[in-house]
């Protein structure tokens, strides 16, 4: 469903969209067949002359099955639910594979800053590269970022990457992301940060080895 | 009989009653949980207009951004902030919980348990003039100078907790002490509803004998006392910040903004259920009515009730799974968030099969219930979307969220209020409503809704934040087929609210010119329709005070003539 | 609600429409009005101290050092013959309960009294340590350790001084003769409350 | 509720923390556990004792 409307770009991305869309398939499924028996019951037992409404506590086991095996179905779907949902949290919130570069995102009121580590790979050297609301990355790279807030509370969100981290001021929360597809995308603010929250906006531009190293060249 | 008239009316008639109320003791400062109840629900109705003008402002600006908005004139950031922040909590605040629990709590609940009024009437006057002092302190707030509150209805810090950083350093207090004020109205509030629906029941009325509307109200006011300590706690907290440079969220001096998230969530997630419960508890009255219908599960409704009660402590923090909890804390409240999917689905379910052998007759009430379940079953299974910590990293503060959020409180809210409101209208003023009005309002509500929310269920879907001004500075977002999108649900909106002046003008011409009501319109059982309409001071003849002899959804027992048994009838 | 849970049984599966039902009792209250509300009160400020607690917990846990360092110490073993002391009040309460319903209102007079007492002079002691922690430079603004000092202690001293005023007037009405059983009950049980709930704000913040 | 425990006292250590402090972090999950049941048990044995008392009195 997602996919259609933001592509995946990047490697847990698709991990999400599969979470979303068997929810989704669950829901629609479960959802459907309750809606339908909805509208076929009052259509079944609409208002007819003469024809008095039957007497049912509900304690009847041969209409309380109706209820108990449909929900015993959804308690199982629900843990399947659970299931999928904590393992691609785990893959994008909790485990962290090697990583190949780091960036370093301080956002504040209302803009992004990025900090590149420059041609050297490392970060917190004198050939680190600073832009403000543009953030250049390389296709098919694992990188860690480090995100911090100089204020209020922000919100580091890549939708094409399916990434969000609150940004807290006070700390230097750690993440990371593979981009695999090139283009220029949105960067947006997803926590309310006053005034200007609707204009934080920055652009990550995921480029090719070449692009990349011909940015770093001329940014140098 | 009267001796039962001598217990429940334990606080005595000589503090109000024997000589006949002047229209100030009556209609201004009542002691009559009647008319409280109805102070409640006008005040609720003006909160919502206002809200309602809010929501057309911001989404104007968001459809056809920088226009000037009739009625209103252009957008700026800060007043769209502030619009978005005071739709939120006067809608939650000052609409849903006032009229689903105070309104109709006080209304309802000594009439269906058979009491002649609330055990505390003093303290429930007190309740309404909090609660009216709470509203006009939030509309001073909203023309201070700096203007509204715009930190959203959240209100985490430092953005909320510093002036210079939401640059509504009187605002921001304002309505933090509005916020404050409302939640002791309502403490005093549940006191009583607790209180009088333990200690007031009409003799022989059981606990399985008390009408559902009774149960869930109750088991609201009691999630609300548990849960609303910790965000009173913060709230105090935020406005030492605010005004004498204390650090409690300052994390200059150490401390974490965090926290605050945890104080609130800890109150807001309840908070969800607290104002669910009621409305579910009217929807059950009114579908038993309209299908003639025992209530199918009774117990096993009341066990999901209180089921999702106490598991809503537990599955705050998926409010907060982006935002700076420990991980692996974000899957115990996955796990907890969708497990409460379960006694809700099985209440639904328990509703769906009471139409089940039916008679069900179509009018305005049944409508509205009908429509009730529809509409909040897309929202609850939206809400595992947003539960699945994997799927919620996409959704999370996306427009996804206000969509789903909004098809469980419309219905709540507002839904379930027209429902109730339709319902218990003749007995609230002795008159009918206009039953044309009614199915043209209740059509003229129910399509457009869908046609606002499902839209920005898409417009979340492809990547749009909430709380944005304006989308031209995200390329990706700003395309014209998301901005139809926009206009779709903008004008939806802007026709629900046309439609809502009818029934304004069906609330209030009925309420002077509708027909003249029987006391029992719709032949229903319980104790409430077997008061004259409306209820005189008192309630019941205080001679002739209801005795229960059965449960409150006896409809069509085979033997009998009539296919309804009201509860105080010995056969 | 746990009460109304124990109605008496499943009367009517299916109904009988021969048995003709005679008309019920009135039922007696399992719990006075007063007393109920005061529960419910009483379930709210319990959530409302443990918010604090848990922000103050939470805070602490994250700073280097506790009490920073440069801020004044809190007087520990004072403030033990404090607790003592509204431990006393306390239990002088209760007793002062007990002589009202078994003995009659006149014989609690002196117990009350006795309480009362004794919760003031709880609130004049911490008064006195607060101006001198004040003099030493613990104030609210100064820093997180004062700032959550005064807001839990200050708030629990409200509540004494609330808990306090209730007495003293429930004593003149005591005096008048018209203190009922079930009032005397509900103001009883929101000393208590403030007396229990100090041994573990004591232990959170002190300690 | 064990979950709840172990889970307390695993907090200790993250790779890609959105809490880098694992004291606090502990902290949290300890308050956590104490928030959500504080109201359950305050009102559990709340209402035992009511329903004890209803019990007697009939």
């Amino acid at each position: 469903m997602i996919e259609s409307l933001v592509q995946p770009g990047s490697t847990f991305a698709p991990d999400i969209d599969f979470v979303i869309n068997l929810v989704g398939g669950l829901v629609f499924f479960w959802g459907g067949l309750t809606v339908a028996m909805f509208f076929w019951l009052l259509w079944r037992y609409r208002y007819r002359e003469g024809v008095k409404a039957l007497y049912v506590t509900g304690n009847e086991p041969e209409l309380k099955r109706w209820i108990n095996i449909p929900h015993y179905l959804i308690i199982l779907c629900d843990l399947a639910i659970i299931g999928f949902a904590v393992q691609t949290w785990y893959k994008v919130k909790q485990d962290i594979p090697p990583v190949d570069d780091e960036i370093r995102v301080v956002g504040q009121q209302w803009a992004w800053t990025f900090q590149h580590t420059g041609p050297d790979g490392k970060m917190g050297t004198d050939d680190d590269i600073k832009t403000a609301d543009v953030l250049h990355v390389e296709v098919d790279k694992t990188y860690q970022f480090t995100l911090e807030s100089r204020d209020v509370l922000h919100s580091f969100s890549v939708p094409i990457f399916r990434l969000k981290q609150d940004v807290i001021p006070g700390r230097e929360i750690q993440g990371w992301f593979h981009p695999t597809v090139a283009g220029a995308f949105d960067i947006q603010c997803a926590e309310m940060c006053g005034i200007g929250h609707g204009i934080m906006a920055a652009r990550i531009i995921v480029e090719t080895p070449e692009q990349h190293a011909a940015w770093l060249a001329g940014a140098k | 009989m009267s001796e039962a008239h001598q217990i429940d009316g334990h606080h005595g008639h000589d503090a109000h009653g024997h000589h006949e109320p002047t229209f100030l003791e009556k209609y201004i400062f009542p002691l009559d949980h009647k008319y409280i109840g109805m102070q409640y629900m006008l005040t609720g109705m003006v909160m919502a207009l206002f809200g309602g003008f809010f929501a057309y402002s911001f989404r104007m600006q968001l459809a056809f951004p920088g226009i000037s908005v009739p009625g209103f004139g252009i957008v700026s950031p800060t007043e769209y902030n502030a619009l978005v922040t005071n739709h939120g909590s006067v809608m939650i605040f000052w609409v849903a919980m006032p009229v689903l629990i105070a309104a109709f709590g006080n209304f309802l609940i000594p009439l269906m348990i058979g009491a002649d009024d609330m055990v505390f009437p003093k303290l429930n006057r007190l309740s309404y003039q909090v609660f009216l002092l709470s509203c006009i302190v939030l509309g001073i707030s909203w023309i201070v100078p700096g203007g509204g509150f715009g930190g959203a209805w959240t209100s985490y810090p430092p953005l909320s907790a510093n002036g210079d950083y939401s640059m509504t350093p009187l605002g921001s207090s304002l309505w933090l002490t509005a916020v404050a004020l409302e939640f002791a109205a309502f403490l005093i509030g549940g006191i009583n509803f607790i209180t009088t629906a333990m200690n007031s029941r009409a003799p022989g009325m059981k606990a399985k004998d008390v009408p559902m509307t009774v149960w869930m109200i109750c088991i609201a006011s009691i999630m609300f006392m548990a849960s609303v300590g910790p965000l009173i706690a913060g709230a105090i907290m935020l406005l030492f910040d605010q005004q004498l440079g204390t650090g409690f969220f300052d994390w200059k001096r150490g401390s974490d903004p965090v926290l605050w998230q945890h104080l609130f969530w800890f109150f807001g997630h309840p908070e969800v259920y607290v104002v669910l419960l009621p409305a579910t508890g009217f929807v059950a009255e009114i579908i038993t009515v309209f299908a003639r219908k025992k209530l199918f599960g009774y117990q096993t409704i009341l066990y999901t009730a209180i089921g999702t009660g106490a598991l809503s402590f537990f599955v705050w923090a998926h409010h907060q799974f982006v935002a700076g909890i420990d991980p692996r804390m974000a899957n115990i409240f996955t796990i907890t968030t969708v497990l409460i999917s379960i006694p809700i689905a099985e209440m639904m379910f328990l509703y769906i099969a009471t139409l089940y052998g039916g008679s069900i007759r179509f009018q305005t009430p049944m409508l509205w219930a009908l429509g009730f379940i529809f509409e909040f079953l897309i929202g609850g299974v939206t809400g595992i979307f947003l539960g699945a910590s994997g799927a919620d990293i996409y959704f999370h503060d996306t427009y996804f969220v206000v969509a789903h959020f909004h098809y469980t409180f419309f219905p709540i809210a507002f839904i379930g209020t027209f429902a109730a409101a339709t319902y218990w209208f003749p007995k609230m003023f002795g008159r009918m409503m206009n039953e044309t009005l009614g199915r043209i309002h209740f059509w003229g509500t129910i399509i457009p809704v869908n046609f606002i929310f499902i839209p920005l269920f898409i417009t979340g879907a492809a990547g749009q934040h909430r709380r944005i001004y304006n989308y031209n500075h995200f390329p990706d977002v700003s395309t014209p087929d998301l901005q139809t999108l926009n206009i779709v649900a903008t004008v939806s909106l802007v026709i629900l609210l046309c439609f809502q002046t009818v029934f304004l003008f069906n609330f209030f011409w009925s309420m002077w010119r509708g027909p003249k009501a029987p006391a029992n319109p719709w032949k229903a059982n319980t104790l409430e329709w077997q008061a004259p309409s409306p209820p005189p001071h008192g309630n019941f003849p205080p001679d002739n005070m209801p005795v229960v002899y059965r449960g409150p959804y006896e409809y069509s027992v085979p033997g009998r003539e009539d296919d309804y048994w009201p509860q105080n009838q010995p056969n | 609600m746990g009460a109304t849970m124990s109605g008496s049984g499943s009367r009517r599966e299916s109904p009988d429409l021969r048995v003709v039902h005679p008309p019920p009792q009135a039922r007696r209250k399992a719990v006075p009005n007063e007393v109920l509300g005061m529960m419910m009160f009483i379930l709210t400020e319990l959530m409302l101290f443990s918010g604090f607690i848990s922000a103050f917990t939470i805070s602490k846990a994250q700073a280097p050092a506790w009490p920073p360092p440069g801020q004044p110490r809190l007087p520990v073993e004072a403030t033990a013959i404090n607790t003592a002391i509204l431990l006393a009040s306390g239990a002088m309460l209760w007793y002062a309960g007990r002589r009202f319903d078994k003995v009659g209102p006149a014989a609690a007079r002196v117990p009350l009294a006795t309480a009362v007492a004794l919760g003031l002079g709880f609130v004049t002691f911490q008064g006195v340590e607060w101006a001198r922690l004040l003099g030493e430079g613990l104030t609210m603004v100064g820093s997180t350790y004062g700032a959550f000092f005064f807001l839990i202690i200050g708030f629990h001293g409200l509540h004494v001084m609330a808990g306090a005023t209730a007495l003293i007037w429930q004593g003149t009405s005591l005096w008048r003769e018209k203190l009922t059983s079930d009032g005397f009950w509900a103001g009883r049980l929101f000393w208590y409350f403030v007396v229990l709930v100090w041994p573990a704000l004591y232990w959170k913040v002190y300690l | 509720m064990i979950v709840w425990l172990l889970i307390a006292a695993d907090a200790l250590a993250c790779a890609t923390c959105q809490d880098p402090d694992p004291r606090r972090s502990a902290i949290y999950l300890d308050m956590t556990v104490f928030m959500s049941l504080t109201p359950l048990i305050a009102f559990a044995g709340g209402g035992l004792w009511i329903w004890q008392r209803t019990r007697a009195i009939r």
